[in-house]
């Protein structure tokens, strides 16, 4: 039961934050927020016995990503830039969208019976060890690949990023 | 397999020659590499390799398909020289992401497994995003850039539940296994796997730009740099749509029934909102926006028809929309270059001041149009027979309604250039860029003429 | 370790439906481009989890490495936001999506 | 072979014509060119042997995985038609003359090449090259009206196109489903798309599709809004190649397929058509009462005229079926005399407006003789070509139908009435300003309508060569229907 | 040889026609007439041959239209019936001709003209002489369209033009008729051929409704051609012609075409009794209604078109009566009297400078004595005085409506006292007492040439002696023509029920009472127009109400204008401005519209706004999942 606990609280803090995220007035706040939601996903990771991920989702999320997001906002000193809001409507609509979808998704869910249960915390799978074989082994070509994406991300980014004339 | 490599070495070569600061080597090094990985390409026809456990299948689906992305980005790259004349800063990173994305592109067509696809679509959509923003001082190109990049990673965030959905319920990425629980299934599918196979397919739909995922396209066509709408236009759809035919082929041949219907709708919506779109568009990049997407609705039919004969009506329809396209944006690059905008009003008695490229530009029109006997028309014909063959009836009476308000759009550049009195400015054409343009058309002609080569080869 | 009761996967279901959904309220409600950005990192997040629960729940660990790739691409895809939010910035001196509506119709 | 080089005789002298550069050189060298097609047309007839069907027969393969070859060969009907193409062609060259166009090569080429596609409709013996020359004839035609028409020719000739395109589009589509009926491997052979077993639904579809086509084309009331302005708006020759040739596909199309393939949906639904066809005669003809416009007049003239033929096919009887074949070779000498006269009186007086015009003939009585034959061609008068196809038409209806042919038969006093019309408004009377100093005919004119009037009066006087050329191919296609 | 008959004409006409500017008046003068008397002299030398066979067979040329079952030569018949037509026709056509030398000496369309008439004497050969049903419809056409060219002869004056166009139409407006029942036998008998279809015919039970469908749309045919009610109104104004044209064409040949087909196709009218009512009825109707019209006009040709019409009708009561024989024989002799008539007013008319109110006539019995005495000749040929031509043949007609009843004898008794009236009205207020015209005229008053007056005094030899070829028994003669034409009309007196004939006494009555009328009329008129001064109110005076109701034709002109052309008119304009333009234009050009109107209100949903194009996304993938998988 005790992991049901952590479960459920994992999840209400991932839930609150995300939530605070959309509420909050300031981008600071809202990007402190969301890096909340990511370290409590990291913990679902842990109880998924998923440790590679939640190492690698850390450091790629809380320690990059929502450090760039960071420094963005500062650069960009967005103290309050929801200066104009979308009007309520839209927001009622889109919270009324969101559910909707929810509605969807729940109901594409339902039906769901998963063969052959294991109980994550008995697998092995999320180990470095067992991840790091099938990475290089099985998934060779799209990890070799990744780089030609990450390559032209940074190219991209500099060529977005240059201040010159063209 | 080769193909990726071959390319993504002259992506580097590309990069590498950047740093080297030898611009002018650029386009010939581009073209030389293009042609070689055509002709690597080529040379894996009828070997029937996969890759790594079926992550990469390399087939004469893709084969030839990849051959016409070679193909559409050497014809690209061939507009280049005259589209950045008068630039001074260096090429090679646009180039090098071009060509990258090509790789993407490449990618999707002979992927064997979904996180092939998704990291062919992301690395395709990535250079993209960069591609549409490369006009840096252009506040169109910025927003273009900006609309592509916010739309295009919330509709991969689709596409990735999808993939998890689909994953969720079947256990596997692997285009193999998946169709093994499909004919598991016996008819009965979980909803969870049919939520994933059509979030999977609204994320292809997306980059297609099927309605009602294609509001982005005629707003980044129009931002993006006309070279580079041009890749998208050609490239990116190709790829796109093959990605879909592929996965539909390999997957979930059994259970045609449960998407088609979605896909015969979108189709249907697809030519007409493209083609009624169309009618009222003043410039002829927009124009030319719309008219991709009514032609990705064309290309749906022969999703939607799906028999083994989709696959060279696919072939063929893209190769001879893309050569068109390509001429149609050729031109418009030099409209573009005279007179500062792309309207029609600016193309006014061209063809007294440049018979020739009125001509290219007319032969393009009346291609898209599907009138004969030029490779739009047998593209065309090829798709409906395929289609009719699988008894849609109606959605081939949408397509040639749609066909037939197609000429209204299609044929104002013609009547401006034909029958209008001439603005006075004569467009400046290199002779090779003229070459080019020429052979293009001709291609178009050819093509109608002789299709035999496409049509028997798939 | 302690012998744990297993969570019933549609916890987990459950748990990145509505996350997910969070984030596409997000995407809708924000006119902020960097806020959005955010609201479709959260999106990508939950289906993060939703794979990894997929992978830990059937023993595959072919989930799990896709979650490592979604990571891997959204990174990048985070790095040319971010360029392309500090571009527009720089001509527009703003981040608000309705700002930039020159091309329509 | 003859077949072939038909085809593509037009095609090799519409490109090098456009690499000429003096007007003289260009219409010396593409009326030879025309004049050869047609003597190789006459070869042919001579060649070609009545009784038996498709002969000169030229196959290729084409698009052999897909059914198409590249099969042409020439039938009774084919060959009456490629006989009249390549009879008008030269007398349309001949009547541009007098016009000096700018561009000439463009002009000239455009218009062989028209020939080019409508010798391969007529000729065409397997389904796609059907369409596709059939949509390759509108290209050239489009531009040969839009370039050089009128003031309001934009907006008409774009009218025109989207019309007649849709119209075969839906074509095309029934075309297509056909060709998917067919046993397999697949074939668009006549004879195959002939063999299609079709249901009762199914034949309606086709055969709705390819009246949608057709009746534009001819055009058949109510689709035809966009001929009346299409010919008032086009150059002379435009009108011409129209009216006098381009026409004929539709009623050719329609006895090629309609009959042979949709005939339980014919012999259903003809009536619809028929009444559609009837009224549009009367319809027709009661405008062009009150038209101001000499083409206009001749515009509805010729719905009225057309109107007929279609009934005539729709009638499914020999009598009808022979008299549509006479009758499309005659409406296309005397449409093309007509618009050849008001082409000459508009070059001499800069009007069409029939109110400006008046006693022509005092002046100019070579032409108001040329004038008035064909005139009388037109409104069907014994021993002139008119009559014996309308003579035959109305019979043939009359055996389907007595009511149509009646209604029909009204025609024959209509015609009369707007003909005498314009002719006396514009020929007759005193002159005016515009018509005191007007010149009579030239030679070369004299030598451009003298065929026509030839033809008038030998196809008058002696339709059995024509009759009996087509006849087996005829009673051929009218057995499908039965 | 029987080919060289028409082919004499239009040679001619091809002569004239294709060297119209070059040939000098001189040669036109023998080509235009010579042919025509070449022609003349076969149909003689045919005639002669004929009364001597018997049997009548169809001369093939070549084959006209040939698909299967329909099999048209292009074939002659020569039998006493044509024969006797084309007599007629190239016998008065010569004369005329001849006098046309002088009465167009003037005009500079000389060459035209003999072109024209040569061309219609070739067409009426065709409409005689053709073998079946076609060719008849050839000529029946052809001399429709000679009609149109030569009423509107003097085309600067557009009123011709419309008269003749008028004439055309109306014609045509008959061709119609013509043509259906051409059809009509075809699809009864399978063959257009005369001899084929009569030799069926004779098969065919009395009143078969086929064959009264057919027999009436030959004779609307028959009406259209020979200015019956109600299509009569294009003959009075065809007098716009030259007036050999009127006595040509309007009077002695083409107009009796109609009669000439109904006795062609005797065997068919004799077998539907109906139409025999009805064309009876129509011909009676006719006769008296025109000849009421004639009573009140006061131009010379009008009156004597209405004249014409007025005996047209009484040859189709004839007809009706199956006095087939009868009615040829009125037809002939009217073709000699009432050719006569129109030369001689022509002759007036040449005299006159133009004139032709007989109101402004008079008095010209001294200056042109010879046209006076033909025209007097002709005048009581038609008025029916013995022994002239007109007595006999309509005294022929006369007896048969007796034979038939005795009201319908009374009726066309009525007719023609009208006839003689009005007949005698215009000779004495033409000839007699002193001249009303200008000055001017009365100087130009003279003779006419001989080249005129020879044709006249030809005519008037034949109106005085034309009767003679056909003498009823009972004045003791052997009724010739009626003998000749026996074989033609053998079948339908087979068929015919016979009334008992009329015994001589009665023949004798009637023909007392009759002369005795007309006499009557004589005097009458002497007395009303000589002494009394009579009718010679001008046009605006006024009038009773029926006086003015006929003399203004019963204003049938104007009905028609009012009932036909006004409504076509105005349907014309109202299809042209409303329907074609309004609707159906105006629908399919809506469609365009409708489709850039769509184009134009949805490209507005592009709206440029990314939260917007989210929202839709979104919407979108709802359906698309809801659809898909919730139902």
């Amino acid at each position: 039961m005790f992991s049901h606990y952590i479960f459920y609280f994992l999840s209400i803090m991932a839930l609150f934050s995300a939530v605070m995220m959309l509420v909050s007035k300031k981008p600071i706040h809202s990007v402190l927020f969301l890096t909340l939601t990511f370290f409590a996903i990291a913990g679902h990771y842990v109880l998924l016995n998923a440790q590679f991920l939640a190492v690698v989702h850390v450091i790629v999320y809380a320690g990059a990503i929502m450090v760039l997001f960071l420094f963005t906002v500062m650069l960009l000193n967005l103290n309050n830039d929801e200066r104009s809001p979308k009007p309520i409507w839209v927001k009622v609509i889109a919270f009324l969208a969101g559910c909707m979808l929810l509605l969807t998704l729940i109901g594409v869910f339902r039906g769901y019976d998963i063969q052959s249960a294991h109980d994550p915390m008995t697998t092995q799978i999320g180990l470095v060890k067992s991840l790091g074989r099938i990475l290089y082994h099985d998934y060779l070509i799209p990890f070799e690949l990744s780089s030609v994406l990450f390559l032209t991300a940074m190219v991209g980014a500099v060529l977005l990023g240059k201040k010159e004339q063209i | 397999m080769t193909t990726i490599i071959s390319i993504t070495v002259l992506g580097v070569l590309i990069l590498f020659l950047g740093i080297l600061k030898k611009q002018k080597w650029l386009l010939p090094v581009i073209l030389a590499g293009l042609v070689v990985s055509m002709a690597l390409t080529i040379m894996d026809w009828n070997t029937f390799r996969s890759y790594n456990n079926g992550m990469l299948i390399v087939d004469n689906v893709s084969v030839a398909f990849s051959t016409v992305l070679i193909f559409s980005t050497f014809l690209i790259f061939s507009l280049a020289a005259q589209y950045y004349r008068g630039v001074q800063r260096p090429l090679d990173d646009i180039y090098g992401v071009m060509i990258f994305a090509l790789v993407g592109a490449v990618m999707m067509t002979s992927y064997g497994n979904l996180i092939m696809l998704f990291l062919g679509i992301e690395t395709l959509s990535i250079a993209l995003y960069v591609l549409a923003g490369s006009h840096k001082e252009a506040i169109t190109s910025n927003e273009a850039t900006l609309k592509y990049f916010l739309l295009g990673s919330f509709l991969s965030g689709f596409l990735l539940f999808g993939i998890a959905l689909i994953y969720g319920s079947t256990g596997s990425f692997d285009l193999q296994k998946i169709s093994l629980f499909v004919a598991s299934c016996s008819g009965t599918y979980p909803p969870m796997f049919l939520a994933g196979l059509f979030l999977l397919i609204i994320g292809l739909a997306f980059k297609i730009a099927i309605v009602p995922f294609h509001f982005w396209a005629p707003d980044v066509y129009e931002g993006t740099p006309t070279l580079l709408t041009a890749f998208m236009a050609t490239v990116v759809k190709t790829a796109s749509i093959v990605a879909m035919f592929r996965f539909f082929t390999h997957t979930f041949l059994g259970i045609h029934g449960v998407w088609e219907t979605t896909i015969w709708v979108m189709a249907a919506f697809t030519i007409l909102l493209g083609n009624l779109t169309g009618v009222y568009q003043p410039n002829l990049k927009r124009m030319l926006a719309y008219s991709s997407i009514s032609h990705s609705g064309y290309m749906l039919l022969a999703v939607v028809a799906f028999s083994p004969m989709s696959n060279n009506a696919l072939l063929l329809y893209t190769i001879s929309y893309s050569i068109a396209t390509i001429t149609a944006f050729g031109i418009l690059i030099l409209i573009r270059e005279a007179h500062g905008n792309d309207f029609f009003t600016s193309m006014n008695g061209m063809a007294k001041s440049n018979p020739l490229e009125a001509f290219c530009l007319t032969v393009a029109m009346l291609s898209l149009t599907g009138i004969p006997p030029l490779a739009g028309f047998m593209a065309k014909y090829y798709l409906f027979t395929t289609a009719l063959e699988k008894g849609l009836v109606w959605l081939v009476i949408v397509a040639i309604t749609g066909s037939a308000v197609s000429v209204v759009y299609y044929f104002k550049p013609i009547v401006a250039m034909y029958l209008k009195d001439p603005t006075g400015v004569q467009l400046k054409v290199e002779t090779p860029y003229k070459i080019h343009l020429l052979f293009m058309t001709l291609m178009v002609i050819i093509i109608g003429i002789l299709p035999f080569f496409l049509i028997g080869l798939l | 370790m302690i012998t744990l009761t297993a969570i019933p996967v549609h916890y987990y279901l459950l748990f990145c439906s509505i996350l997910f959904c969070i984030g596409v309220i997000g995407v809708l409600i924000k006119r902020n481009a960097l806020l959005i950005l955010m609201s479709i990192e959260l999106m990508i997040n939950s289906i993060n989890l939703l794979l990894a629960a997929f992978s830990a729940y059937s023993n595959d660990p072919a989930g799990q490495i896709f979650v490592f790739f979604i990571m891997v691409v959204a990174a990048a895809e985070v790095a040319i936001g971010l360029a392309i939010v500090v571009l527009i910035y720089r001509t527009t001196h703003s981040i608000d999506i309705n700002v930039l509506n020159k091309l329509k119709w | 072979m003859l077949t072939i080089i038909l085809i593509l005789l037009p095609l090799a002298l519409s490109l090098i014509t456009l690499s000429l550069k003096k007007e003289k050189e260009i219409r010396y060298f593409v009326l030879t060119g025309a004049l050869i097609e047609f003597g190789l047309a006459v070869a042919a007839f001579v060649q070609y042997k009545t009784s038996c069907h498709c002969q000169l027969l030229f196959r290729a393969d084409w698009l052999a995985s897909m059914g198409v070859s590249l099969k042409f060969g020439m039938d009774g009907i084919s060959m009456l038609l490629v006989m009249l193409t390549t009879f008008l062609l030269p007398v349309i060259i001949m009547a541009s003359f007098s016009h000096s166009y700018e561009r000439p090569s463009a002009f000239y080429s455009l218009i062989l090449l028209m020939e080019m596609a409508l010798v391969g409709v007529f000729t065409a013996f397997d389904g796609l090259m059907f369409y596709i020359f059939w949509e390759m004839a509108l290209i050239p035609a489009y531009f040969i009206c839009a370039v050089w028409g009128g003031n309001d020719r934009i907006r008409i000739t774009l009218k025109f196109f989207i019309y007649t395109f849709t119209g075969s589009l839906f074509m095309l589509g029934a075309l297509i489903y056909l060709y998917s009926r067919t046993p397999m491997p697949h074939s668009f052979d006549f004879q195959w798309l002939y063999l299609v077993a079709l249901t009762p639904t199914e034949q309606l579809w086709i055969f709705l599709a390819f009246f949608l086509a057709f009746a534009v084309k001819i055009p058949i009331f109510p689709f035809h809004t966009w001929q009346p302005d299409t010919y008032a708006e086009a150059p002379a020759a435009g009108s011409m190649l129209l009216a006098g040739i381009m026409l004929k596909m539709g009623i050719y199309g329609m006895i090629r397929w309609m009959i042979p393939i949709c005939h339980q949906a014919l012999q259903q639904w003809g009536t619809f058509a028929m009444i559609l066809a009837v009224t549009g005669i009367v319809y027709a003809s009661l405008i062009a009462i009150r038209q101001k416009d000499m083409k206009r007049l001749v515009a509805y003239s010729s719905i009225a005229h057309v109107g007929l033929i279609a009934a005539g096919v729709f009638a499914l009887t020999i009598h009808s079926m022979q008299g549509a074949m006479i009758q499309m070779i005659s409406h296309g000498i005397n449409i093309v005399g007509l618009f050849l006269v008001i082409d000459l009186i508009e070059q001499r007086t800069k009007t069409r407006n029939i109110a400006d015009l008046g006693g022509i003939a005092l002046k100019a009585p070579r032409l108001a003789v040329f004038f008035m034959v064909i005139l009388l061609g037109s409104i069907a008068l014994p021993l002139t070509n008119g009559f014996v196809g309308e003579f035959l038409l109305l019979l043939g209806i009359f055996e389907h139908s007595v009511v149509f042919s009646a209604i029909g038969g009204l025609t024959i006093i209509f015609s009369a009435v707007y003909m005498l019309w314009m002719y006396q408004r514009t020929m007759l009377g005193t002159t005016n300003q515009l018509t005191g100093q007007i010149a009579d005919l030239t030679w070369t004119e004299m030598a451009t309508l003298i065929p026509l009037v030839i033809m008038i009066f030998w196809i008058g006087l002696f339709p059995g060569l024509f009759l009996d050329v087509a006849l087996p191919d005829v009673l051929q296609i009218l057995n499908f229907a039965k | 040889m029987v080919v060289l008959i028409p082919l004499f004409p239009i040679l001619g006409f091809l002569i004239l026609g294709l060297g119209f500017r070059t040939i000098p008046k001189k040669w036109t003068a023998f080509i235009g007439p010579g042919m025509i008397l070449l022609s003349f002299v076969l149909s003689v030398i045919i005639f002669l041959n004929i009364r001597h066979s018997v049997v009548s067979l169809p001369i093939n040329l070549f084959p006209w239209i040939h698909i299967g079952p329909l099999n048209i030569p292009f074939a002659f018949l020569i039998d006493p019936l044509s024969s006797l037509m084309m007599l007629i026709v190239t016998g008065v056509g010569f004369i005329i001709h001849v006098y046309s030398v002088g009465y167009m000496k003037e005009d500079p369309g000389f060459n035209r003209f003999f072109a024209f008439m040569n061309l219609f004497v070739f067409s009426m050969l065709l409409l005689v002489m053709g073998a079946n049903y076609p060719i008849m419809f050839i000529g029946w056409e052809g001399v429709g369209l000679c009609s149109y060219l030569l009423i509107g002869f003097w085309f600067k004056n557009q009123e011709f033009n419309n008269a003749a166009k008028k004439a055309f139409i109306m014609n045509r407006i008959g061709d119609l008729g013509f043509l259906m029942g051409m059809f009509l036998i075809f699809t009864t008998f399978h063959s257009l051929n005369f001899l084929d279809v009569f030799e069926q015919a004779k098969g065919m039970t009395s009143g078969d409704s086929n064959l009264v469908a057919i027999t009436l749309l030959l004779f609307i045919g028959a009406v259209g051609k020979s200015a019956q009610i109600p299509l009569f109104t294009w003959l009075p104004d065809a007098m716009a012609g030259p007036t050999p044209v009127s006595a040509l064409i309007h009077a002695a040949t083409m107009v009796t075409a109609g009669v000439y087909m109904v006795a062609r196709s005797n065997i068919l009218y004799v077998l539907s009794p109906a139409t025999m009512a009805i064309m009876g009825l129509t011909g009676l109707a006719t006769a008296l209604f025109a000849a009421s019209i004639a009573i009140f006009q006061n131009d010379i040709k009008k009156i004597l078109a209405y004249s014409t019409i007025s005996q047209l009708g009484y040859m189709f009561v004839g007809l009706s009566m199956g006095a087939f024989s009868g009615a040829m024989f009125h037809l002939t002799t009217h073709a000699f009297f009432k050719a006569l008539l129109f030369l001689a007013a022509g002759s007036v008319i040449h005299a006159l400078g133009g004139e032709q109110d007989i109101r402004k006539m008079g008095g010209l019995k001294n200056a042109m004595p010879k046209t006076f005495w033909t025209f007097l000749i002709a005048t009581a040929a038609i008025a029916g005085i013995p022994p002239l031509s007109g007595f006999f043949s309509k005294d022929e007609i006369l007896a048969k409506t007796f034979e038939f009843s005795s009201g319908i004898w009374f009726i066309a008794l009525i007719g023609s006292l009208m006839t003689a009236f009005y007949m005698f009205r215009m000779l004495y207020l033409t000839f007699f007492k002193d001249f009303r015209g200008t000055e001017e005229q009365k100087h130009h008053i003279h003779e006419s040439p001989a080249v005129m007056v020879i044709p006249l005094i030809l005519l008037a030899l034949l109106s005085v002696f034309g009767g003679f070829i056909n003498i009823p028994s009972v004045f003791g003669g052997n009724t010739g023509l009626s003998n000749f034409l026996a074989p033609v009309f053998a079948g339908s007196n087979a068929v015919m029920e016979h009334e008992t004939p009329l015994s001589h006494g009665t023949e004798w009555l009637l023909m007392g009472v009759t002369l005795a009328g007309v006499l009557a009329m004589v005097f009458w008129t002497y007395h009303r127009y000589i002494t009394r001064q009579h009718g010679l109110s001008p046009d605006d005076a006024r009038r009773s109400l029926p006086v003015r109701l006929i003399s203004h034709k019963y204003y049938v002109d104007e009905l028609y204008r009012a009932i036909v052309v006004k409504p076509i008119l105005w349907l014309s304009q109202m299809l042209h401005e409303i329907v074609e333009l309004r609707i159906i234009d105006r629908f399919m050009n809506g469609l365009g519209t409708m489709v850039v109107w769509t184009g134009n209100t949805i490209r507005y949903v592009q709206t440029g706004n990314v939260g917007f194009y989210m929202f839709i996304m979104i919407l979108g993938i709802m359906l698309i999942l809801f659809f898909n998988i919730l139902i």
